[in-house]
């Protein structure tokens, strides 16, 4: 019994030691904002300084004599939601890293609007690891914990538009803008399937953009640009996902419509994709079709599929939409056992402008996210810049109303025009779609690398 | 040569042996009997390692067997034909008898043994290229103790063999365990049929509920009053 | 439907019927409602006597791919066979052994041509790295819960193979090495492992694709084989036959099929359980680096999720077969590799290949419980 | 010396709240208060004077908890990465309700373990419970509350600071499991069958929600509302479909073996989501004139021209589940006229889980004790015991898998109404495996345990491997790495010591270690039954 009281004393000792210093740490890392030893750590946390930072006092709060001796740095919080575990990390990466790159070149420390506001940016996840992919309870929970913090200002994500259907209802509640670097699925914001796209919008004003184009303007480009390029039969593969299988019906509805014929239509999951990708080719092959079209992306292993297109003998044109419109694509598939790049020749689009007409800001976003994140300018992932720009037009809304207000962020981000981004000038129309529809055309030339070329639509 | 010291075993926290002891010499048939039920594989389980003793010791020779794996306790010469026969039934009759052979690794040796065991059980030649699984009951036996044979063992273990089998196969292993006898093998038989046990071993013991309650040559325990009364079926 | 209105004792004609009408009316049901799989009759005879060469075409591939899953289910059947428990990890252990031969084959080239010899070396690290990371996972993750309920090991398997999935997963990142020190040659071929790490990452292809059919046949030969699907299927027969001897007449091969059948008689003569059961594991896990090397110089690709699909076809494959059967394993895998090739051909799409494979495995069990040449464990209840 | 003052499961509690005050900080302290209050109560030995003894220990740890947590409020919370506090949290005020919470629930749950009547302790316990579940999300929405300023009618009004960690939606969700777990253990733990695609039946419910509770259906036939046919009514459609898929998939399969029946139904796992996710463009005709139509040579839309038409055809293929693209939104439920559900706002829904759970809980109590649920375990135990007493046992087996499926159709339905969001990709075979992890963990065969599993592995899964992470992450890019992270490595290093990646690994550990340390389960059926006679 006496030394239980002894270890029971020290505890007690301990503890109160310890929650004094409590109360006199916290002040103490107020009166300097940004401590050093904290920015010096630049990747996994935006603005990590922020978190000394408490909440401004209200007036119900006894004043506590450190906090009202600094200025009111009022917080806002961005959330962003993206799976940051299994097959999609890779992209999420990519976006996040564009996020938190934007904060720190076009803020001080994240401080807007002459330092009234301090802006930190918390990554949530929506994967689970049991699951190892995006949860739609999990989706929920973030946008929740979102729409319940009285200082979030923006919600930026999601990267699957299947989660992107489930937050944009819990946020249009709350009226908080949510805006996507990654979503195309059509439905989001038009009218597509029945009851689209209102039955996301439960309080009828739009709350919900997005950066990037959908995916109803890509498949017709792409299956116009094989008409130019004089092609008459063309075989259809899809991944089975939104996007992948949204873009290609699209593709191939257009592609009936001016005449060229559809030898065929498969769909393949990355997974099987993985086990049978030699006798999907054969049964493409098969067909003798003159081009083949890939609706789908580089994780779902389409180079695979191109691959075995080659070993079967197939040596016409090879398509598909920005999902394959990444380096990852070359590298994935290949080279031949002559050093000749397996992915040589194939075509992609994607929506936005050519990297020759990157405004100035566009090109140095590529360099100096690629001297801060370790990548190569030219395998940066194809969405960062996307990431980029939408935190743009959530900083730009901010600076313009300076109010900590939804509603008012909301207004100015839906009525963002004009607005020099990363990827060009950045209009959002009154769905939230961005207006821009310059698709750039790229071929791989024999050094694998992506070269912009001109899409020749068809006369 | 065997020698159990106050072995205690525990099926989890069944007390199956309380403090059993025994000993075999060379050359001996020693045999224990008891009713079913009594714990009689368990000792034979204890020795060959498959089962711990908590307490006690057992000695080959003097060594100590009682911390070492199954495998090295064959390795140093204790072989078993065990309750149930055991036999690899998608192995060959031959494949069986190779196996039993495990530890050792003379060939010339082996195949001496071989044709030993198939002297001892002509059956089995004839059946050399079958699988064990489509024998007899009697055949099994047989291949079972020929398999035990096959290790060369200083001590052998032979748990019922008459178990499920005819009567007139009974004889034919019993006549088979009296030739090994003849041949110096050392055997600790372990057999409800205790009239038939006692009749080929020199010594015996009665295990009852785990305990030795009985001790002493076999034809001594043949004509002992309780032991008739309780195992050989005799009310007088 | 008529034979449960049936009277028992009148009318024997009337259950005569319905003893005919009931198959038909199964058969015209599956036939409604299997439409949107693509199950059209019609459709089907006409493809196939429209153009019977390609499924010749789709059995080479089917051959092909079976192949492969051959060696990884003859792991899975393996490890079954002697401790019955499914291990999950097996297919993760495989997709490692992918990565561990490409980082050899192009580690070792330095980023130009790989030539053949390396590639064939490659199996060697790979079956090394596999059968020892199976085993030491054996030693310390399931073997003091081998007297537990099987399924408290096939769940702590489960927890291998995410812990092995995510290993694979974090390979991605070395590549920001090479991308951190753009002027240090010596680790640029790092590079291989991709931009992201869940991005598939490319095999050098050491087998040009040409036809070995041409040079014979002459340039319209009908049919198309390539060196890369002689040199799996030559590889998978080499590897079972070499299996089957080891376990037919090696002495640990033996032992191995004694413990498979009743470790307790094993224990009894003298067989050491414990080490049989690594050796089966290690035995298991080189053959999936056997088959990891396969899989990267055929499909010429790899990533970290490489393990999924593959393991689960392999696994059904030994189910299929029989599981604990070596022949029933290859059997298995012949009869699903060129299953899912035929209907990919036939099908719309690869979902309903694997649902179809799915069905196959139900109707099997359903009238052979045990396998198609798997047979009841004799003594082992 | 601290195995002379506390027992094993004292020091497990020590350890165990000790690591989560750590990674949990802030407000929380409270929660992980009361779950050491109450595992020190649970720990106490049965002594006379166990009562003071768990006060004191109770108190012991409390401080314990109360020095780390302020740690972590000092120390920890300055890396890297860190969650805001509330700063109330931080307050001595805090502390002080931690440590009472901590010493109350201690001697609470002492007395209670330590009473004679065995009636009388269940339902102290129950009550126990019952009062915590229903007081947690008031607490748990509103961590900063006002002592002095605070009224029942409106729980924002003494709330200063709302949370913005919130554990409710994660315990919904672990709800949804438990009730699954339970479900899975009438089958895998009762009966002894190894179900390795129970996520049929869970997507089975789901989509009967989906269907039958929005206007999916309704929308191919042009009129909106005619399959919208409400929450309460729905779950029951949803729980009898996935017990009639249960009897579809059970008749045929179980006379298999064990591992046989494993695979087989690994298989009905991954056919359902498939079928589910191909239904989005069905055309279906009269097959024999489409045969004829085929074999005279006609394709495509010619052969449907001359074919009899059943479902949707000429180019209005029926979308059936919307495939790939998911059924969204599903209607909420609705109280009469006074309130409906909404998606995001969580206390009404936890009550609904919380109900849903503890009936079937009861249910599936009472179903053990009966006829039937001796049956289950007779054939489990030995089946050819079983068959002998005069089991049959394709029917009891069918029962188990039949019962078995239906909870998991409740648990589909009201996920998919929760959610208001399914598609196929949610049913993948990687829950299946959780759920049977959950029933392995927490004692297969005791609800009590699996629903201690599923509350484990879930707060792991949603909550635990989160907050870890930010520590980790802090701890590693904050302390040990802090100078390597500039210059060309950082990248690099950064990436290596990003926990999240490192997420799925953990997991597996954990799963691994569990195994390794406690195979039978946390709480294993034996235990429970040994405890009931005395």
């Amino acid at each position: 019994m006496k030394t239980n009281l002894k270890v029971m004393g020290f505890a007690l000792s301990a503890a109160f030691v310890l929650s004094a210093c409590g109360g006199a740490a916290a002040p103490a890392a107020t009166a300097v904002p940004a401590k050093p030893a904290a920015t010096a750590v630049p990747a996994a946390t935006a603005v990590p300084a922020a978190t000394a930072v408490p909440a401004a006092p209200k007036p119900t709060d006894v004043p506590k004599p450190a906090a009202t001796a600094v200025p009111a740095v009022e917080a806002i919080k961005f959330y962003s939601s993206h799976p940051l575990q299994g097959a999609s990390k890779g992209s999420s990466d990519g976006i996040n890293n564009g996020y938190k790159l934007a904060i720190e070149q076009l803020t001080k420390d994240g401080l807007v609007c002459d330092g009234k506001f301090k802006i930190t940016l918390e990554l949530l996840d929506d994967s689970t690891a049991a699951k190892g992919a995006w949860d739609a309870a999990t989706e929920q929970g973030n946008a929740t914990k979102a729409a319940a913090d009285k200082d979030a200002m923006v919600y930026f994500g999601t990267l699957n538009s299947g989660a992107a259907k489930v937050a944009i209802p819990i946020l249009n509640q709350v009226g908080m803008p949510m805006i996507s670097a990654a979503n195309t699925a059509v439905g989001l914001t038009k009218a597509n399937e029945p009851g689209e796209p209102e039955k996301y919008y439960p309080t009828g004003k739009r709350t919900y953009m997005r950066v990037v184009p959908a995916d109803d303007f890509q498949g017709v480009v792409n299956a116009n640009w094989l008409k130019g390029l004089g092609v008459k039969s063309v075989y259809v593969v899809d991944d089975t996902e939104l996007y992948g299988k949204g873009v290609a019906d699209v593709m191939e509805k257009q592609a009936k419509a001016i005449g060229i014929e559809v030898k065929g239509r498969q769909s393949v999951t990355g997974k099987d994709m993985q086990g049978q990708a030699n006798s999907i080719a054969v049964k493409v092959n098969g067909t003798k079709p003159e081009a083949v079209y890939y609706g789908g992306i580089t994780a779902a292993n389409g180079p695979l599929l191109l691959v075995e297109l080659r070993k079967a003998g197939f040596k016409g044109i090879f398509m598909g939409p920005d999902g394959v419109q990444e380096n990852e694509f070359i590298t994935a598939a290949g080279k031949t056992a002559d050093g000749k790049f397996v992915a040589e020749g194939i075509y992609a689009t994607i929506g936005s402008v050519a990297l020759a007409d990157l405004p100035a800001s566009g090109k140095k976003f590529l360099t100096d996210y690629s001297a801060k994140f370790g990548i190569a300018a030219d395998k940066i992932e194809v969405y960062s810049k996307y990431g980029y720009a939408s935190m743009q037009v959530a900083l730009a809304a901010i600076s313009k109303v300076c109010k900590k207000d939804r509603a008012a962020i909301l207004e100015a981000m839906m009525a963002t025009k004009d607005l020099d981004s990363v990827v060009g000038k950045l209009t959002l129309d009154k769905n939230g779609d961005t207006t821009s529809t310059s698709m750039t055309g790229y071929v791989v030339d024999a050094k694998g690398v992506w070269v912009e070329t001109p899409i020749k639509q068809a006369p | 040569m065997l020698e159990l010291k106050n072995v205690h075993t525990y099926y989890g926290n069944i007390h199956a042996l309380k403090g059993i002891s025994l000993v075999v010499n060379k050359g001996e048939v020693v045999t224990l009997i008891g009713s079913s039920g009594a714990g009689k594989t368990t000792p034979l389980r204890t020795i060959q390692g498959i089962l711990r003793p908590r307490e006690g010791s057992i000695l080959l020779e003097g060594e100590e067997l009682t911390k070492l794996p199954p495998h090295e306790i064959v390795k140093r010469g204790v072989s078993q034909s065990p309750e149930g026969r055991l036999i690899f039934a998608r192995m060959s009759v031959k494949e069986n008898l190779e196996m039993g052979a495990y530890q050792r690794n003379d060939k010339p040796g082996i195949a001496e043994d071989m044709e030993k065991v198939f002297k001892l059980f002509p059956r089995l030649k004839e059946r050399i290229g079958q699988r064990g699984g489509t024998l007899s009951g009697g055949e099994q036996q047989m291949l079972s103790m020929g398999r035990a044979l096959m290790a060369r063992p200083r001590v052998m273990l032979l748990d019922e063999p008459s178990m499920g089998l005819a009567p007139i196969l009974v004889d034919q292993i019993f006549d088979i365990i009296r030739e090994l006898h003849s041949e110096g093998v050392t055997i600790l038989l372990v057999e409800q049929n205790a009239r038939l046990a006692l009749s080929v071993a020199d010594r015996g013991y009665v295990l009852e509920t785990g305990e030795m309650a009985l001790s002493g040559p076999a034809k001594d325990l043949l004509h002992d009053p309780s032991v008739k009364a309780a195992y050989l079926g005799e009310s007088h | 439907m008529d034979k449960s209105l049936a009277p028992s004792t009148a009318m024997p004609s009337f259950r005569r019927v319905g003893k005919i009408l009931l198959p038909i009316a199964i058969i015209y049901l599956v036939l409604l409602f299997g439409q949107p799989a693509g199950l059209e009759p019609g459709r089907l005879i006409r493809e196939i006597l429209g153009n019977p060469t390609i499924l010749v075409q789709q059995l080479i591939s089917g051959l092909a791919n079976a192949a492969i899953v051959t060696i990884i289910a003859i792991g899975y059947t393996m490890v079954y066979g002697i401790v019955e428990m499914v291990n999950f990890a097996h297919s993760s252990v495989f997709m490692l052994g992918t990565m561990v031969a490409l980082l050899f084959m192009v580690g070792l080239s330095g980023g130009v041509r790989t030539p053949l010899w390396l590639a064939i070396l490659a199996f060697i690290p790979a079956m090394l790295f596999c059968g020892g990371l199976n085993a030491v996972i054996e030693r310390f993750a399931y073997r003091s819960l081998r007297k537990q309920p099987k399924i408290v090991s096939m769940i702590a398997a489960l927890g291998m193979d995410f812990i092995l999935q995510n290993v694979g997963l974090q390979l991605g990142s070395f590549v920001k090495l090479p991308n951190a020190f753009p002027d240090n040659q010596s680790i640029q071929w790092l590079a291989v492992l991709g931009n992201q790490a869940a991005s598939p990452k490319a095999f050098p292809q050491v087998l040009d694709s040409v036809n070995i059919l041409e040079p014979i046949f002459g340039p319209d030969v009908p049919l198309r084989i390539v060196p890369a699907e002689v040199m799996v299927i030559i590889t998978a027969i080499i590897l079972v036959f070499a299996l089957t001897w080891f376990i037919g007449n090696t002495r640990a091969g033996k032992a191995m099929r004694a413990v498979a059948q009743n470790p307790a008689a094993a224990a009894m003569m003298g067989i050491d359980v414990d080490r049989i059961i690594n050796l089966t594991y290690a035995i298991g896990g080189a053959l999936a680096g056997g088959a990891a090397v396969m899989y990267g110089l055929y499909k010429g690709n790899t990533s970290w999720d490489v393990g999924f699909v593959n393991g689960l076809y392999s696994f059904t494959a030994a189910v299929v077969g029989g599981i604990g059967n070596i022949k029933g394993a290859a059997l298995g895998a012949l009869m699903i590799g060129v299953i899912s090739s035929l209907s990919n051909q036939l099908l719309t799409s690869s979902d309903w290949s694997k649902a179809l494979v799915f069905v196959i495995l139900v109707l099997v069990l359903v009238f052979k419980p045990t396998g198609i040449l798997g047979s009841e464990g004799g003594e082992k209840a | 010396m601290l195995k002379k003052i506390l027992n094993r499961g004292e020091i497990i509690a020590v350890a165990l709240t000790a690591f989560l005050a750590l990674i949990m900080g802030g407000w929380q302290i409270m929660l992980v208060a009361v779950l050491a209050g109450i595992l020190i109560g649970l720990a106490a030995p049965h002594t006379k004077n166990a009562v003071p003894r768990a006060a004191a220990v109770g108190l012991g740890i409390g401080l314990v908890i109360v020095a780390i947590t302020s740690f972590h409020n000092t120390t920890l919370n300055t890396l890297p990465g860190q969650e805001v506090i509330p700063p109330e949290s931080s307050t001595l005020g805090t502390y002080l309700i931690a440590l009472g919470l901590c010493v109350g629930f201690a001697t609470l749950t002492a007395f209670i373990h330590n009473l004679h009547d065995d009636r009388k302790r269940q339902i102290a316990f129950i009550a126990m419970l019952g009062v915590l579940a229903f007081a947690f999300p008031f607490f748990e929405q509103c961590p900063g509350l006002k002592w002095d300023n605070f009224n029942f009618g409106d729980m924002s009004a003494g709330c200063s600071v709302k949370s913005n960690i919130l554990w409710i939606g994660p315990v919904i969700v672990m709800f949804i499991y438990g009730l699954q777990a339970m479900g899975l253990n009438i089958v895998a733990g009762y009966a002894g069958l190894l179900d390795l695609g129970y996520v049929a039946f869970f997507a089975i419910g789901a989509y009967t929600m989906g269907l039958l509770n929005s206007q999916q259906l309704g929308n191919q036939i042009g009129s909106p509302n005619l399959f919208v046919w409400g929450f309460w009514l729905v779950i029951w459609f949803a729980a009898a479909a996935a017990a009639f898929a249960g009897l579809l998939f059970g008749a045929p399969t179980l006379r298999l073996r064990g591992d046989y029946l494993a695979i087989v139904t690994l298989g009905f796992g991954e056919i359902v989501p498939i079928v589910v996710k191909r239904l989005d463009a069905v055309k279906i005709f009269e097959p024999i004139s489409l045969f004829i139509a085929q074999i005279m040579g006609k394709t495509g839309d010619a052969a449907a021209q001359a074919s009899v038409c059943l479902v949707g055809c000429f180019g209005n293929a029926l979308d059936i589940t919307s495939g790939t693209k998911g059924i969204s939104p599903i209607n909420a439920p609705q109280l009469g006229d006074v309130y409906t559900f909404k998606v995001g706002e969580f206390v009404p829904w936890y009550f609904v889980a919380l109900i849903l759970l503890v009936v079937s809980a009861f249910f599936i109590f009472r179903l053990r004790a009966s006829r039937i649920g001796r049956a289950w375990v007779s054939i489990r135990e030995d089946e050819l015991a079983a068959n002998a007493m005069g089991i049959d046992l394709v029917k009891t087996k069918l029962t188990a898998f039949i019962i078995g499926a239906m909870f998991s159709g409740f648990a589909g339905a009201f996920y998919a109404s929760f959610t208001s969001f399914i598609s196929p990709d949610a049913f993948d075979f990687s829950i299946s495996v959780i759920i049977l992890a959950m029933v392995i963990l927490g004692g297969s065969g005791n609800i009590t345990g699996v629903l201690l599993g599923a509350s484990i592995i879930m707060l792991i899964d949603r909550v635990l491997l989160d907050r870890l992470k930010v520590i980790i992450n802090g701890v590693l890019q904050g302390v040990v790495f802090r100078d390597v992270a500039s210059g060309p490595l950082s990248v690099f290093v950064n990436s290596l010591t990003d926990a999240t990646a490192y997420k799925i690994a953990i997991f597996g550990l954990i799963l691994v270690v569990m195994m390794k340390v406690r195979p039978q389960g946390i709480l294993p059926e034996q235990t429970a039954a040994r405890r009931r006679p005395q």
